[in-house]
């Protein structure tokens, strides 16, 4: 294994840097801050994110001691969107990979097994499409209540469907013919063939896949807390921001769209950034 | 007169040449063979010269088509040549036909745009066609669609394509490289009978010697974008004179013979974005020379006719080959 | 002028104007039509008193739709006057005598008589079999329903806990009816005003095909009829003419159903709507900022308390709880997301109570004290657990700020109060897991501190039927107010509650008053009640 | 001389897609063959499209199931396929297919694709496992520096050498080509050809060697059987089969290949489709293209009979001596 | 019948069998409705008899298979809210929802398809640049957002449209321009990268060297191929546009069946949530139905077998 990582990442980054354009850079500096924010919230953030001053309500932007102005408790909006920044990207993050993981391995079992095991994952894909994703976390999560832990398992199912359809016809036609039915022949046992042989060859789609679905699950939670059932307080999100914030739109719109704006730009660069790696990931565009 | 003359016609890929100027001509009613391996341009010439390639090429030169440019002329120009004048079929024939149109609309398509045919005469003419390239039960099949047919009726079908526009010349791309044995067999006796029947000149672009000579009067012989040799198919076979032409026939194992080790040539094709500053094939060229790897050798004519860009041409007609003819 | 620059703008044509056109036009020429942006209309999809017994509902029902024999002074001290009985008498402590006001019509056009009323609360319509404490139901022949109609499971439950102990309702004559219970009651007088005491058409109950039907288009005698009722879309009221008060001033009355905040204000902007209900007090400025338009504010007879659950095992010091109370700067509440348009209140007490001379001069919610706070948590021995805080989103108003303002409060004085959010009372009540404070809001009803103090917290209260709170001397004071006929008596339970419930042994603590904001056009000559209820009849608007 | 594999009554089908009305059919793959591969042995097996050549190959390797009939590998029956045991015997048994980028991985070094039979079958690690693919490197002609690239920066004669070194590497003692060279292109198909045949001289390899292209099989084979719509059709020496071919599909098989400068003079144009498994027609089922061919070959199916040094599956044998030019 | 829409028949059954059940779990498992619906106030002689009343007593299989007795009835049950058939109370909304999410869907189409053709055919222009950012940036805005502001814009500032209800087709606008943006950012998108995947392919050189003109070639060649992954997407939108109606009809106070289910999910009306539930899992398994059979339409290489999944 360790082949894979010491000569295959420098030659990922080698690729990646040919023929950067423009565009692309602007979003990987934009999300490479963003992780930043996540990781460095605690420091970067002057206030606490329930401090507050209510004699200071609806400070607008660029007040002394305040960027990005207050919320209508008086708390600064600076502290709460680089919190919020941290909440959406870790939920995004951990919904993706968890959708990513789920999906995969269902794709794979079904590849692998046939049967009746496919026919199952294919009755779940179907159960899946034919429930739209946001009426199913709008019962699940109305019924149950918010809380972190069910939203990010609940957005950890968004998506597994697409996963599942791609792992399962890549490992289908890498296994009919090609190279995975090159190492079976060799004699691998089956969790050599899809851990060391089937899953990097994949891991491109995947992750193609995998920045579609990071924006989309960001603008499910936004979507979720607009109607009270994402993040919940005194804990704040991207999209529980905006909810809150938009029965200020008029009086105070910084609570609103500081959030918006970073929401915007972030699944903008993802997108930006997965339609590139599509295209360089790809090797029949290259 | 020519029908076709290529002057100096060049192509680049994002900057990367992979045509190097080729001369050609093909006069009416002649078979001309285009040899050469994967990569040295054979197809990109003809797809150039009507327009086929991809936006991003680059393409300079001269194709003229009876005294006429086709290089930078305007798309409907070059559109009525396409079919009408010069038809083209390809390397791999089931996915050459669209997969959602029926296959005597295709044919039919081609019969409006070239004859003005319409409705039932077209529809007749297409299953006449149909019946020419040897589909069984024409007019029974006609409404079917391209996944339907087998790859060797889909070449046919192609070929009846093709015909429709009663083209003076057939640019065949590799037809039978995809086809079985005997289908191969087939179609390369179909298209010999169809250029007799009809009189046009044929184009056969294949890295298959064997069917080239089958079916053709003269060949080229391509090496890295670049035509190396030129001659008469029995001047050719029987005497080839580039190294690389020479390299070619050695390596190909001869069904009649025993069990002798083959003559590779060695080494591989170059990277185009990579070639030798001189000439392209030097580099495997037993008889290569300094001057070899710094000059690029011209396409010239030959005293005992045909063309032929080497330095170091073997002198010698190889006397293996004209035992095989015998 | 709004009408004229939707005009000028050739974009929609015609087809456009027409459609706005009509409805305001009328405005000229006879009576005036209103639409009301409201965040709800009803909460369950119907309009019957006794199934919809909220805040949206009192708006929708009173007083333009629904009436009792004697009505609330919606508009003054919300005491009582003569409604559908010109006068009330008692006959004992347990029996009450009223004369029905003659000639009142319905909207069917039947003529108000005893034998409504007794259908008004009878088994069929209200008690579904379920008997009055303390007695026996009397005259349950007196109803015979031509169909049976499945009631709404929870209907007879709400109708005895206003009514716990009627046993029935004697026609006297046909102008003559009277109320007869088990039970001695001070209150019975009250409860008659109370929301459900309303009275409906009997044929029209027996001519509907369901109870569905029929509680979309109850047939009553107020001023306006139900003319369409869209369930969560619209409820369009129309004038109805032979209204026994007299011509009703408006034409149409159209409540819409729009959920969102910023939807309802934009509406009231863009002059889509005339009023814009259930403002939060931060859209005020936004409104009044442009002309021609106006925020009514109005306290309404309603206390938010924050209640706390005494199994906690931190909560089960007084001390911790006193603590919690002492920590609250209300008035820093009340001036921050209240734009000081409420007021703290005498505890858990209404200026109203004055009217019946039940109110407890001098008393104060406990004072703001940090220092006393923190003092009473080192007393207590507090280490700094955590006190779980379930919470609704904003079912109140401001309810989710003001959380968080009181858990940031606690903060300062060493509490740790950790929100838990939760969708609904279900999750809010769920016994698994360990309960610590939760919001409440506590109602006047009937002008007398039974409401909300015995109701609410009494031996019979929800704070004690849940397991929140219990206190031996609350219950038996509750006893006292109840059933005792002695005012001063009565006042000195009252008062012993306060101190108990408030301040030794803390059920809950009174946060503020609450008010309700309504945005409309200026030129509208009208006036907010202290209450959710909306007066569009004459007395109330001046064309 | 005892066989190191041995396959008799081998029968292939398959279930075919569901149709639009119809009922889930079977197609007969391969529809009883019988061959055996003797110790440093090459045997060809050439065929058109959908005659079972490829289909008989992985049977031949037991990589998939036989529906009914036997093989023995060394005398001991196959295991099933994914078992431990199968598992084992890999190490001895390899297959090299006709696309060798899509047989590597193209995320793994050639280095690492070679090592790959090492590590599973644990054969060697550390330095002794750097050094035998160093070895196999050169072995197969390939420059040592090729080891850290990849495989899209081969071209196909290289990566063929890959495949085939990998396949080298556990040292196996069967072979199953599958058109090892009709991806390649002219010049570099002798390169891998002489490859293969040195290999196979130097180790002593046994081999089954599938191709379309009967002047490659002509030139490395010993023996060759000829594949018609599952069945072998005819089985002989191949000196003796290409010189001399009996059954008439031989026949026109041989004369279809296309000779430098040959025209099309003399070619037997065999008329009608490629076969077509699931539609095999009765008795011959070579007969509806058979130039010679009558009633009787539409009733009976030939059987596979000695004759004259061959095995040839053909009613007419003894009317069709050399009739082909 | 012929076995393959047999097949398709038993898959969309159970398809709605497993939605069902999962919402029969959902909501029984996630606690007490009479407590939601009676409000906090309610007397527990209240709430006893609304669960009587309701069956939430019993134990849950059984409360599951008298449900699956009352749906084998097509009885979908009563609205726990007003007693009023929980099918008609959501058969009375949906004409509202395809109000907006018909028109939506064809604006989607009507630009969204053109627009990445155009932009695939222009590859690299600045059409095809404007294209991709617009596309982009419509579905990266929030659908909130996006209501929101358009509201601001065009109902407040601008006074040209109502900012909410529904009193006429022009109330309709907005909504609709809020719903079908995103989606036309995303077909734009998915279109151009079909149409530029489907002008690569053999055939298409094959139809241009017949000489055929380039815009039939685009319009009769290249474009009834690029449909088929196109179609799928679009039924894939089906599913988008119901979600994004709950949004959209909150903020528009628009009375179709994305309001019906928020305030049904709020008030626990199971029925009626059920019942929601029920016909979104059956226009979802239709629509995917009919993407089915555009696929059979479309190519016929597809027809009768399952499009590749």
């Amino acid at each position: 294994m360790t082949d894979i990582t010491t000569v295959s990442a420098p030659r990922l980054i080698r690729r990646i840097r040919l023929r950067l354009p423009a565009l692309v850079a602007l979003a990987m500096l934009w999300l490479g801050a963003m992780v930043l924010v996540a990781i460095l919230a605690d420091w970067l953030r002057p206030y606490d994110i329930t401090a507050m001053n209510l004699g200071d309500r609806l400070v607008p932007m660029g007040s002394p001691g305040h960027l990005l102005g207050t919320d209508e408790l008086g708390r600064d909006v600076l502290s709460r969107l680089l919190q919020s920044i941290r909440v959406s990207l870790v939920i995004a993050f951990c919904a993706t990979l968890i959708s990513a993981v789920f999906g995969t391995t269902l794709g794979f079992l079904a590849a692998q097994f046939r049967g009746w095991v496919e026919h199952l994952v294919v009755a779940l894909a179907d159960f899946q499409a034919a429930l739209p994703f946001m009426i199913m976390s709008l019962a699940v999560l109305a019924f149950f209540g918010s809380s972190m832990w069910l939203l990010v398992c609940l957005m950890g199912f968004y998506g597994w469907e697409r996963y599942a359809r791609i792992a399962r016809g890549l490992a289908i036609s890498a296994s009919a013919q090609g190279y995975a039915a090159e190492v079976v022949q060799l004699g691998a046992s089956p969790s050599r063939v899809y851990l060391r042989h089937i899953l990097p060859n994949v891991a491109s789609t995947l992750i193609v896949s995998m920045t579609l679905t990071f924006p989309e699950i960001i603008l499910m939670e936004s979507g979720l807390s607009f109607l009270g059932l994402g993040v919940q307080p005194p804990q704040s999100s991207l999209g529980n921001m905006v909810g809150f914030g938009r029965e200020y739109l008029t009086r105070a719109p910084w609570i609103m769209l500081a959030p918006s704006f970073v929401i915007v730009l972030t699944t903008l660069s993802i997108s930006l950034l997965g339609d590139w790696l599509r295209d360089r990931l790809d090797p029949t565009i290259r | 007169m020519s029908f076709v003359l290529i002057r100096d016609l060049k192509v680049a890929f994002d900057g990367v040449q992979v045509l190097h100027g080729i001369d050609l001509e093909i006069a009416p009613g002649e078979a001309v063979g285009l040899v050469g391996e994967s990569g040295c341009g054979k197809s990109v010439t003809w797809l150039a010269a009507l327009g086929l390639l991809p936006g991003k090429a680059q393409v300079r030169g001269s194709v003229m088509i009876e005294g006429r440019e086709l290089i930078g002329a305007p798309r409907a120009q070059v559109e009525a040549v396409r079919g009408a004048r010069i038809a083209m079929i390809f390397q791999d024939p089931s996915s050459s036909l669209n997969p959602v149109h029926r296959v005597g609309r295709q044919i039919c398509e081609s019969l409006r745009l070239h004859r003005g045919l319409r409705g039932a005469a077209a529809r007749s003419q297409a299953i006449a066609l149909m019946d020419m390239v040897g589909i069984p039960s024409a007019a029974t099949r006609i409404d079917l669609y391209p996944h339907e047919f087998s790859g060797g009726q889909c070449q046919r079908l192609l070929i009846a394509m093709a015909l429709a526009g009663k083209p003076d010349l057939l640019v065949a791309d590799e037809p039978t490289t995809a086809l079985d044995a005997t289908i191969q067999a087939q179609i390369l006796d179909l298209l010999s009978n169809l250029r007799r029947q009809t009189g046009m000149a044929m184009v056969f672009i294949s890295h298959d010697l064997g069917a080239v000579s089958a079916v053709c009067d003269r060949a080229a012989v391509m090496y890295a974008g670049r035509i190396v040799e030129q001659n008469d198919i029995g001047r050719l076979f029987d005497a080839p004179r580039h190294p690389y032409t020479r390299g070619l026939f050695d390596a190909i194992p001869d069904l009649d013979a025993g069990r002798a080790r083959l003559h590779p040539v060695p080494g591989t094709v170059p990277d185009p974005r990579k070639l030798p500053r001189g000439c392209a094939f030097s580099a495997r060229c037993a008889a290569a020379s300094g001057l070899c790897q710094d000059h690029q050798p011209e396409l010239r004519p030959q005293r005992q006719g045909g063309l032929l860009a080497c330095f170091h041409p073997a002198q010698e007609p190889a006397a293996r080959r004209q035992e095989m003819l015998a | 002028m709004l009408i004229s620059r939707r005009n000028t703008l050739g974009l929609f044509g015609a087809a456009a104007g027409s459609l706005i056109l009509p409805r305001r036009l009328m405005a000229q020429g006879s009576r005036r039509s209103i639409t009301i942006a409201v965040q709800k209309i009803t909460n369950n999809n119907t309009l019957d008193i006794w199934n919809e017994q909220s805040n949206v509902g009192e708006r929708v029902f009173f007083p333009n739709l629904w009436e009792g024999l004697i009505l609330r002074d919606w508009m003054g001290n919300q005491g009582p006057v003569p409604g559908l009985a010109t006068e009330w008498s008692r006959l004992n402590d347990k029996t009450i005598e009223l004369k029905l006001r003659q000639g009142v019509r319905f909207h069917n056009g039947d003529e108000l008589t005893a034998e409504d009323v007794v259908f008004s609360f009878s088994d069929e319509r209200l008690f579904a079999g379920t008997a009055p404490a303390g007695g026996k139901t009397l005259y349950a022949e007196n109803f015979k329903p031509q169909n049976a109609k499945e009631l709404p499971a929870s209907i007879p439950g709400v109708a005895r806990r206003l009514w716990p102990a009627l046993r029935g309702v004697e026609a006297v004559d046909k102008y003559t009816v009277r109320f007869h219970n088990a039970t001695p009651d001070v209150t019975l007088e009250g409860r008659l005003y109370a929301f459900g005491s309303q009275i409906a058409n009997k044929r029209a109950w027996d001519e509907a095909a369901t109870y569905a039907d029929w509680a979309a288009k109850p047939v009553t005698t107020g001023p306006y009829r139900v003319e369409e009722f869209r369930p969560d879309v619209s409820l369009t009221l129309v004038a109805f003419d032979d209204y026994w008060g007299g011509r009703p001033p408006l034409e149409r009355i159209r409540f819409v159903e729009v959920p969102e905040v910023a939807s309802r204000v934009n509406g009231l902007l863009s002059g889509e709507y005339d009023f814009a209900c259930d403002l939060p007090p931060d859209q005020i400025a936004a409104i009044t900022a442009q002309p021609g338009l106006e925020v009514q504010s109005s306290t309404i007879w309603n206390h938010r308390v924050t209640t706390f659950n005494k199994e906690n095992d931190i909560l089960a010091d007084p001390l911790v709880r006193r603590a919690m109370s002492h920590s609250i700067d209300r008035k820093a509440i009340v001036d921050a997301l209240w734009g000081g348009q409420t007021v703290i209140p005498a505890g858990l007490q209404f200026e109203s109570f004055k009217t019946s001379d039940m109110f407890v001069e001098g008393w104060t919610v406990p004072e703001y004290d940090p220092e006393l706070a923190r003092d009473l948590l080192k007393q207590a021995g507090y280490k700094g657990d955590a006190i779980p805080y379930r919470l609704l989103n904003n079912y109140y108003t401001n309810q989710t700020p003001t959380a968080q303002v009181l858990v940031e409060m606690w903060k300062q004085v060493g509490l740790n109060v950790e929100i838990e959010m939760k969708e609904n009372w279900g999750q809010i009540h769920d016994p698994e897991g360990i309960k610590g404070v939760r919001d409440w809001s506590a109602s006047n009803l009937i002008n007398d501190p039974i409401t909300p103090m015995v109701v609410q917290f009494g031996p019979n209260g929800e704070a004690q039927q849940k397991r929140d709170y219990w206190n031996d001397e609350v219950n038996q004071l509750s006893v006292v107010m109840e059933t005792s006929v002695d005012p001063a008596e009565r006042k000195r339970a009252a008062a012993r509650l306060l101190e108990i419930t408030e301040r030794e042994d803390p059920a809950y603590t009174v946060l503020h008053q609450n008010a309700v904001f309504t945005g409309m056009k200026s030129e509208l000559n009208w006036k907010a009640a202290p209450a959710f209820a909306m007066d569009f009849r004459t007395g109330n608007w001046t064309v | 001389m005892n066989a190191i594999l041995q396959a008799t009554g081998l029968v292939q089908q398959y279930t075919t897609a569901k149709s639009l009305f119809g009922k889930p059919g079977t197609v007969r793959a391969v529809d009883g063959v019988d061959l055996t591969v003797n110790p440093g042995e090459v045997v060809g097996i050439v065929g058109e499209s959908g005659s079972g050549k490829s289909t008989l190959g992985r049977m031949l390797l037991g990589l998939e199931a036989p529906f009914s009939g036997r093989v023995s590998y060394l005398g001991r029956p196959m295991p099933a396929p994914r078992s431990a045991e199968w598992r084992r015997l890999r190490a001895q048994m390899q297959l090299i297919f006709q696309d060798p980028l899509a047989a590597l991985d193209r995320r793994l070094t050639v280095a690492a694709q070679i090592a790959e039979p090492l590590d599973i079958h644990r054969i060697a690690s550390g330095a002794e496992r750097q050094e035998r693919v160093a070895a196999l490197i050169h072995r197969v002609g390939l420059r040592p520096d090729q080891a850290r690239r990849y495989p899209h920066e081969l071209s196909g004669g290289q990566r063929q050498r890959v495949v085939i070194a990998r396949a080298l590497a556990s040292q196996p003692r069967f072979l199953v080509c599958d058109e090892p060279v009709s991806a390649l292109d002219v010049s570099i198909q002798a390169q891998v050809v002489n490859l293969l045949r040195d290999l196979q001289e130097r180790e002593g390899l046994s081999m089954v060697f599938i191709s379309h292209d009967l002047k490659v099989v002509r030139n490395i084979c010993d023996r060759v059987a000829v594949m018609y719509l599952g069945r072998i059709v005819e089985e002989a020496p191949s000196d003796r089969i290409f010189a001399d071919p009996r059954h008439p599909y031989t026949q026109a098989l041989v004369s279809s290949v296309p000779k430098a400068g040959a025209g099309l003079r003399g070619r037997i144009i065999l008329q009608g489709e490629p076969p077509n498994p699931a539609a095999r027609p009765a008795g011959c089922a070579f007969h509806p293209r058979c130039r010679i061919a009558d009633a009787a070959c539409a009733a009976k199916v030939p059987a596979l009979e000695r004759h004259d040094g061959r095995l040839a599956a053909c009613l007419k044998l003894q009317s069709n001596q050399r009739t082909a030019a | 019948m012929p076995r393959f829409l047999l097949t398709k028949f038993a898959r969309a059954m159970l398809t709605i069998l497993l939605v069902m059940s999962f919402a029969f779990i959902v909501l029984r498992l996630s606690g007490d409705p009479a407590q939601v619906l009676l409000g906090p106030d309610a007397p527990q002689d209240a709430v006893d008899a609304f669960r009587a009343r309701w069956g939430l007593n019993d134990p849950l299989w059984q409360q599951y298979l008298a449900y699956l007795r009352q749906l084998a009835a097509f009885d979908f049950g009563v609205s726990m809210r007003d007693h009023s058939p929980a099918l008609q109370l959501v058969m009375d909304r949906v004409p509202a929802t395809l109000a907006l999410t018909v028109p939506a869907l064809m604006l989607k189409i009507c630009i969204g398809i053109p627009a990445g053709v155009y932009a695939a055919l222009h590859r690299e222009s600045v059409a095809d640049r404007g294209v991709i950012m617009l596309s982009i940036f419509g579905f990266t805005i929030p659908s909130f957002v996006l209501g929101l502001v358009l509201v601001l814009v065009f109902a407040v500032k601008l006074d040209w449209l109502p900012a909410g209800g529904q009193d006429g087709w022009h109330y309709a606008i907005l909504p609709i321009a809020t719903m079908s943006i995103g989606g036309i950012g995303i077909l734009a998108r998915f279109s151009r990268s079909a149409m530029i995947e489907v002008l690569g392919q053999p055939y298409i050189r094959t139809a241009m060297a017949k000489g055929l003109p380039w815009r039939d070639v685009v319009w009769k060649h290249a474009l009834p191929n690029a449909a088929v992954p196109i179609v799928t997407l679009v039924g894939f939108m089906v599913g988008a546009l119901i979600a994004g109606a709950v949004v959209v009809e909150s903020i528009f106070s628009w009375p179709g069946i994305g309001r019906l289910i928020v305030v049904s999910v709020a008030n626990r009306d199971l029925a009626v949530v059920q019942c929601i539930l029920l016909v979104i899992a059956a226009s979802m398994v239709m629509a995917n139905l009919l993407v089915d059979f555009a696929y059979g339409a479309l190519d016929p290489r597809l027809r009768g077998a399952a499009p590749g999944r």
